[in-house]
């Protein structure tokens, strides 16, 4: 039952199997081959991908999370969110759609019993703000 | 969030209470006396290098030092200097005695707070925030368990040093309730950079449900509040008060963790009182549910930062004396950050 | 401005007067250190500040016809004693 | 009065004489001539000694700017991790180490070796081998330390180094005691370089350059030196204390045995304040001979200006508390040192003003050392005036140990110091340089680093305001501080860039040179400037004005044709003119040593010795040690020669003076008593020490021992006085003979003696059960004793080196110079041990 905490590559943390990410970048470039810019699978709200930013800072996301864009503080205890946008699935589990990522983040247990990643002091705006950001993350 | 208390507008000149405020003031004309002599020497050279000739023969001669250089900053500094003596005796009128107390101890690198009696004696533990109602003076006894701090919430007052071997006393007020920052403005070492706290002013009802919220029984004799003696706001405290209850039934997750706290080494240096958690090296965690803030001032504080807290401190605030927890499992880890955020 | 330095009686003016000075200094302090907070330095300071008020003025009377020079440093030194003895006097 | 010494100044009116001989010309180079190849090591010219001082000065200058850089970079933004947290902090404390003890007070120093025999016309400083030795020790110990930083050893306690930070519980690692080593170096060679200053201020300037006309840059050398000798004992004893305390256990600072970590603050900030001044003053002294170059023109305000030094020279020593405001003294207390900062100004406010009216009462030339002179004007300004608001106590509350501060000290000391020093550089560049500077390239340079400097400390005024701590290696995201931290990184590197291009202008104009110059560029009017060669000044001119070279257009000409003193060499060795200390007139010719290993030697060793107790590696130390004493004591062999045949020399316009000459008159009895106020000021603070532990921790004396034990050790240092006074007198019985034994016999048993008091002093405490380890007052106590040993040791080596020299027929009669020296030493040990014992055993003993 009990996972082990691991500092691994951002992929192995999430739980991703290293074929299926592998097969899914095949999959995105292919798409973003043929579609314009690739950006506009989400098309993040820039303002709320900046207020998501302050959200992020001000309730501390960073004391598990290594997050692109803030400096500090870098956690260690949960996974990494650099290259967020391309990963397939949230924790493993979950399709990575926006309003399923707002509710994690707002109460991870009860969108994935099991979960270790504990309820955040949020409203539901400012959840969906923090997603807004996290898919604006861009590591291609 | 403590991320409000600084910036604009600067701290030093947003006076929260009566010892701040003089000295803002004091600030502003300083200020403008800086701004003022520096365009004078500006204007003076301007004239020296490219001025008209006649400007330049009335200042070229020894009766601009006597004027500029020794009348003129005679003047000055001697009325700053009668002012500032004035508002130095002012600012430190002798202590009565009869001011509530507060003991802050500078520790590498967070504040142990203490609130005592009219006894001297410790009623209450707590770590890196201060509660203190309005308009009522305050005299915080400082020290330091290890090496020279320095203490210093810039709303209310100006720094003290906390020496360790002596005590020194600072008085502080708040005018109005609010949540003011404050920083050791001493080098201590290591994460210095890292050692803060918040200073929280309550309305005095309001702080007074506070107290009593943490079975701080005020006595009936004394009034705390009352319009001039304030003398014990916290009472005394008979020695044999039964153990606090820690106010939330302990079931589930957070019984594990309770006992995970106890087994796993935190109790070694952490005390939680009502239980057998009763180290006195790292910071009082009693009420620790209750505090806005973890790592002395850095962190917001919920479950979510209590967690990354306990796994991962050294990534968060490197150098300090409480190890990373990362060997022990996520769960292990939530369990423990439950039962400490209920400890309100 | 008058008082050329290599006649004695005006570099002897400027290392008295600030020698005054910096013993008046030292004895008002002196007096803090050792009654700390205690009114018995006020009166140490008081002392000293009279002392070196006087000595001044002797430095003043000593010499008949005083160079600027050594005017200006009698006259910064007294500041600087009377600087001295306001704390004792202003800080309650 | 017209005469100071009987000399009669119509004397003056022979000249300048005839034209002199063009061979005497070939004498003074070939006697003066510098060692070639590797023997230039031991060159001990002020030429050559002065040039690498200012060099390795402004080498230590870049790199504690390379470390700002660094630091700047990692404060650019909130939470970076360019510097971890453990390198940053040493990389603030090596900053603020090298840019003060490395950079600041050597480079003015340097500065003053390499102008101030030139402006005072002097062939060289009187004791050329201690400016090599003070120059060796502190190139090769600053090294050493410097390189600390590249093992991850450098100290991190910061450049005050508090304790109990510093202390052996909280920094158990080497780099405290690399602090304490680094600035054992300085210590050393700032001390040397004092006794050269003021027995070169003092005794070496040119005939008639009375007091009244002395340039204002040796104004200001006379009063850094007098502070330095004053201020440094103070860092002395601390640094002692500290490095005992850390070796050996001895509570000084440690609270929980009766020590007190604020004695620390008192004994380093005693020092520390005047330390600024000792850094600004000469710069300003400098400042005051530009401004008349740059506005052709007399200063305005000499004599003020002179006023000004010396009030700022003592005025300096009451305001080293206003750095512990924040500590628990007493409000009073913080009042005098609030009206001392305040006094201070004063003077500060005549300089600044006799510059402005001298600018304005000349014509003012657009030239590079007038932009920096300038600037420094206004950026001085700027500083002194946050340096009044800081001295007000409740206003120092809020801001100290903020940013707002650190704006303050750069503004004072860029302002006051580093553009000084570069308007320095170019105005007297020209002087070692074959090529001048690039006046063009210049401006760039100064509006470089004005515009960086004021860009990087400008916005940390309000930094501070808005509570960022000083000496923090980060500070966290979204309180504000970002921009302007931001905008201080960017002002750095724009400052950074100024002095990139200096590195440009140097590279590609300065061809040191001690033959050829490239002249007087900027039309200065004092001495430095006339024609000269290794040995100085072909004659020694006669001094009628401020400006000799601006009232006499034909001085230079007179100089070179040998019209004036000394325009040969009368011993056929290397000498100078010795003048007295008022009204410059000629008292005697002193005789010069010439290049010498030895003083490098010493300085290696002393290095070495250092080094070895850092490290633990006491026996090498010790072995060190030994070598570096014997180096010290085989290059003064040579320099207390039996006098030449002649004891009369003319030294022109048939003026007879004395060769060497002993007592009183002579510059090495100067040279002593400066160095016996060093000591009795170390003395002096250790007994400010006892008296402050008791004061506050009086719970830990203890009775003394018994009275009749006191009165033997007090009996015993009174004989050992009369001893070193009957050898002298035996020496001068015997006028004309054979010294015989009796005269070193007697030093030596008074040295002996005051080593058995020693050695009394202490079983005494000793049986009465006081261990230095085990409380406030044995550390003290045992301290005392440990002083008094140094100078014990020292005594004895004297009288060895005596009696060696009595053994080699050196020991002449019925005066000698080495003899005075030992014999006065001695002396001056018996009646410091006195003090130092009666003081623990008579005074508050219980």
């Amino acid at each position: 039952m009990k996972s082990r905490i691991t500092r691994q590559v951002p992929g192995r943390g999430l739980g991703l199997p290293g074929l299926a990410r592998a097969g899914a970048l095949t999959a995105l470039a292919l798409v973003s081959a043929c579609k314009e810019p690739p950006t506009t699978r989400r098309m993040p709200d820039s303002a709320a991908a900046s207020r998501g930013l302050a959200l992020i800072d001000k309730v501390g996301c960073g004391a598990c999370h290594e997050i692109p864009g803030l400096d500090w503080p870098k956690g260690r205890l949960g996974p990494s969110l650099a290259g967020f946008d391309d990963v397939g699935l949230i924790a493993g589990h979950l399709p990575n759609r926006p309003g399923t990522l707002a509710a994690f983040i707002r109460n991870a247990p009860a969108v994935k019993p099991g979960s270790t990643m504990p309820p955040m002091p949020l409203t539901e705006e400012q959840a969906a703000d923090i997603a807004a950001y996290l898919y604006g993350i861009d590591n291609d | 969030m403590i991320d409000a208390l600084w910036g604009w507008p600067p701290p030093v000149l947003d006076p929260a209470g009566p010892y701040s405020e003089r000295v803002t003031i004091l600030a502003w004309v300083l200020l403008a006396m800086a701004l003022v002599v520096t365009l004078i020497v500006v204007i003076a050279l301007w004239i020296a290098v490219k001025g008209p000739d006649s400007l330049k023969r009335k200042l070229g001669g020894e009766k601009t030092v006597w004027i500029g250089g020794i009348a003129f900053p005679g003047v000055v500094l001697s009325v700053l200097l009668v002012w500032g003596l004035m508002m130095t005796g002012s600012l430190s009128e002798p202590i009565t005695g009869k001011e509530m107390r507060i003991r802050v101890v500078g520790e590498m690198w967070w504040f142990r707070v203490q609130y005592l009696d009219n006894q001297g004696r410790v009623v209450m533990d707590g770590a890196n925030e201060i509660h203190i109602p309005t308009n009522v003076p305050v005299v915080l006894e400082l020290t330091s368990a290890d090496v020279i701090h320095s203490f210093w919430v810039p709303h209310l007052s100006g720094k003290k040093d906390m020496i360790p071997g002596r005590v020194t006393l600072l008085r502080i007020e708040a005018d109005r309730p609010g949540v003011f920052g404050g920083v050791c403005a001493e080098y201590c070492g290591g994460p210095h950079a890292l050692m803060g706290f918040v200073t929280v002013a309550h309305e005095p009802e309001e702080w007074k449900q506070w107290a009593v919220q943490r079975n701080i029984a005020l006595g009936e004799a004394i009034e705390p509040f009352g319009s001039v003696d304030v003398a014990g706001a916290l009472p005394v405290v008979d020695d044999d008060v039964p153990p606090r209850i820690p106010p939330t039934p302990i079931v589930g997750e957070a019984a594990r963790g309770r006992a995970l706290f106890m087994s796993v080494g935190c109790a070694a240096c952490h005390r939680v009182a009502g239980t057998e958690a009763n180290g006195l090296a790292g910071p009082d965690l009693t009420h620790v549910g209750s505090r806005r803030t973890l790592g002395a001032g850095i962190l917001p504080n919920h479950l979510g930062t209590m967690m990354g807290w306990i796994g991962d401190s050294q990534a968060i605030k490197p150098g300090i004396r409480m190890p990373s927890y990362d060997r022990l499992p996520a769960e292990d880890i939530a369990a423990m950050a439950m039962w400490l955020e209920q400890q309100k | 401005m008058d008082g050329p330095i290599d006649q004695p009686q005006n570099w002897r003016t400027l290392v008295y007067a600030f020698g005054i000075w910096l013993i008046h200094f030292g004895a008002a302090y002196s007096g803090e250190l050792i009654f700390p907070n205690q009114s018995a330095a006020r009166w140490v300071a008081a002392g000293a500040t009279l002392i070196a008020l006087a000595a001044l003025f002797w430095l003043w009377k000593r010499g008949e016809d005083h160079s600027t020079l050594g005017l200006l440093a009698i006259g910064i030194a007294t500041t600087g004693v009377i600087y001295d003895a306001l704390p004792p006097l202003l800080v309650w | 009065m017209n005469s100071e010494t009987g000399f009669d100044p119509a004397l003056y009116d022979r000249f300048p004489t005839e034209k002199q001989p063009d061979e005497d010309v070939e004498e003074l180079n070939r006697i003066w001539a510098a060692p070639k190849g590797w023997g230039l090591l031991t060159a001990v010219n002020n030429n050559y000694i002065g040039f690498w001082y200012v060099a390795t000065s402004f080498l230590f200058f870049l790199l504690a700017g390379i470390l700002a850089l660094g630091m700047r970079v990692q404060l650019a933004a909130p939470m970076q991790e360019f510097l971890p947290q453990d390198t940053y902090n040493q990389f603030f404390t090596m900053h603020g180490t090298v840019m003060m003890f490395l950079f600041a007070v050597p480079a003015v120093e340097a500065i003053g070796v390499m102008l101030l025999p030139q402006m005072l016309a002097a062939r060289d400083l009187p004791f050329p081998r201690l400016s090599a030795y003070a120059f060796w020790a502190y190139f090769v110990g600053g090294l050493a330390f410097f390189c600390s930083l590249f093992v991850g050893l450098a100290p991190d306690g910061g450049w005050f180094m508090y304790p109990p930070l510093t202390s052996e519980t909280y920094s158990p690692g080497l780099n405290a005691d690399f602090w304490l080593l680094g600035i054992g170096f300085i210590e050393i060679s700032a001390i040397a370089g004092a006794v050269e200053i003021i027995v070169g201020v003092l005794r070496t300037r040119a005939p008639n350059m009375t007091l009244d006309r002395m340039p204002m840059f040796a104004w200001a050398m006379l009063v850094f030196a007098v502070m330095i000798v004053l201020a440094f004992p103070a860092v002395i004893l601390c640094t002692m204390l500290l490095e005992i305390e850390r070796a050996f256990n001895w509570p000084f600072f440690d609270p929980t045995r009766g020590g007190d970590p604020m004695l620390w603050q008192h004994l380093f900030w005693f020092f520390g304040h005047p330390e600024v001044y000792i850094i600004f003053l000469p710069a300003a002294g400098l400042m005051s001979v530009m401004v008349t170059s740059i506005a052709r023109t007399e200063l305005i305000g000499y004599r003020l200006n002179v006023l000004a030094l010396v009030a700022t020279g003592f005025i300096s020593f009451g305001v080293w508390a206003h750095h512990m405001f924040a500590t628990d003294m007493p409000a009073v207390s913080t009042g005098y040192f609030s009206a001392a900062s305040m006094a201070v100004s004063l003077p500060a406010g005549i300089q600044v003003f006799c510059w402005i009216a001298t600018l304005a009462s000349g014509k003012v030339q657009s030239t590079t050392p007038a932009h920096f002179v300038i600037g420094s004007i206004v950026t001085f300004t700027m500083g002194g005036l946050t340096g009044v608001m800081v001295g007000l106590v409740p206003f120092d509350l809020q801001v100290h140990d903020t940013y707002f501060i650190v704006a303050h000290l750069h503004y004072v000391l860029i302002g006051g110091m580093v553009f000084p020093m570069f308007a320095a550089f170019y105005t007297w560049a020209p002087m070692t340089s074959s090529k001048a500077l690039s006046d063009k390239l210049g401006k760039w340079i100064f509006w470089l680093m004005f515009t960086g400097m004021h860009v990087t400390f400008l916005p940390m005024h309000l930094t501070g305001f808005m509570g960022m701590p000083r000496r923090v290696y980060t500070y966290l995201p979204g309180r504000g501080f970002d921009v302007l931290n931001l905008t201080s990184t960017i002002g750095s590197f724009i400052l950074g860039a100024g002095i990139l291009l200096f590195l440009f202008d140097l590279a590609r104009n300065f061809r040191f040179s001690t033959e050829e110059s490239a002249g007087n560029v900027y039309r200065g009017g004092t001495l430095e400037w006339l024609p000269s060669g290794l040995y100085s000044t072909r004659s020694i001119p006669v001094v009628h004005s401020r400006q000799p070279l601006w009232d006499n257009p034909n001085i230079c000409d007179e100089v070179e044709e040998g019209r004036y003193f000394l325009p040969n060499a009368p011993t056929g060795t290397r000498e100078t003119l010795i003048t007295s200390p008022i009204r410059a007139e000629p008292q005697y010719v002193q005789l010069m040593p010439g290049p010498s290993p030895w003083p490098l030697a010493a300085a290696v060793f002393t290095a070495g010795f250092f080094l070895s107790l850092t490290v633990q590696a006491y026996m090498f130390g010790i072995f060190c040690g030994v070598i570096a004493v014997f180096s010290v004591l085989r290059w003064l062999w040579e320099t207390d020669r039996p006098l030449p045949d002649k004891k009369e020399v003319d030294i022109g316009g048939g003026i007879m003076v004395p060769v060497a000459i002993t007592g009183p008159k002579g510059h090495g009895w100067w040279a002593l008593n400066v160095l016996m106020v060093v000591l009795g000021m170390i003395a002096f603070m250790a007994v400010f020490a006892y008296l402050y532990l008791y004061g506050i921790n009086p719970e830990v004396w203890i009775d003394p021992p018994s009275l009749g034990e006191t009165a033997l050790i007090v009996g015993a240092n009174g004989v050992a006085l009369a001893c070193t006074w009957i050898g002298r007198w035996i020496l001068k019985r015997r006028a004309g003979g054979y010294a015989h034994d009796a005269p070193w016999v007697f030093q030596a048993i008074a040295a002996v003696i005051l080593a058995g008091s020693l050695y009394l002093d202490m079983t005494g405490w000793q049986d009465i059960g006081l261990r230095p380890t085990e409380s406030g007052m044995g550390a003290i106590v045992f301290m005392l004793m440990v002083l008094q040993g140094q100078v014990v040791i020292i005594s004895l080596i004297m009288a060895a080196y005596l009696g060696f020299r009595e053994a080699r027929g050196l020991l002449t009669t019925p005066t000698n110079v080495t003899m005075d020296i030992v014999a006065r030493f001695i002396a001056y040990s018996a009646i410091q041990g006195t003090a130092l014992t009666l003081l623990p055993r008579l005074f508050l003993g219980g």
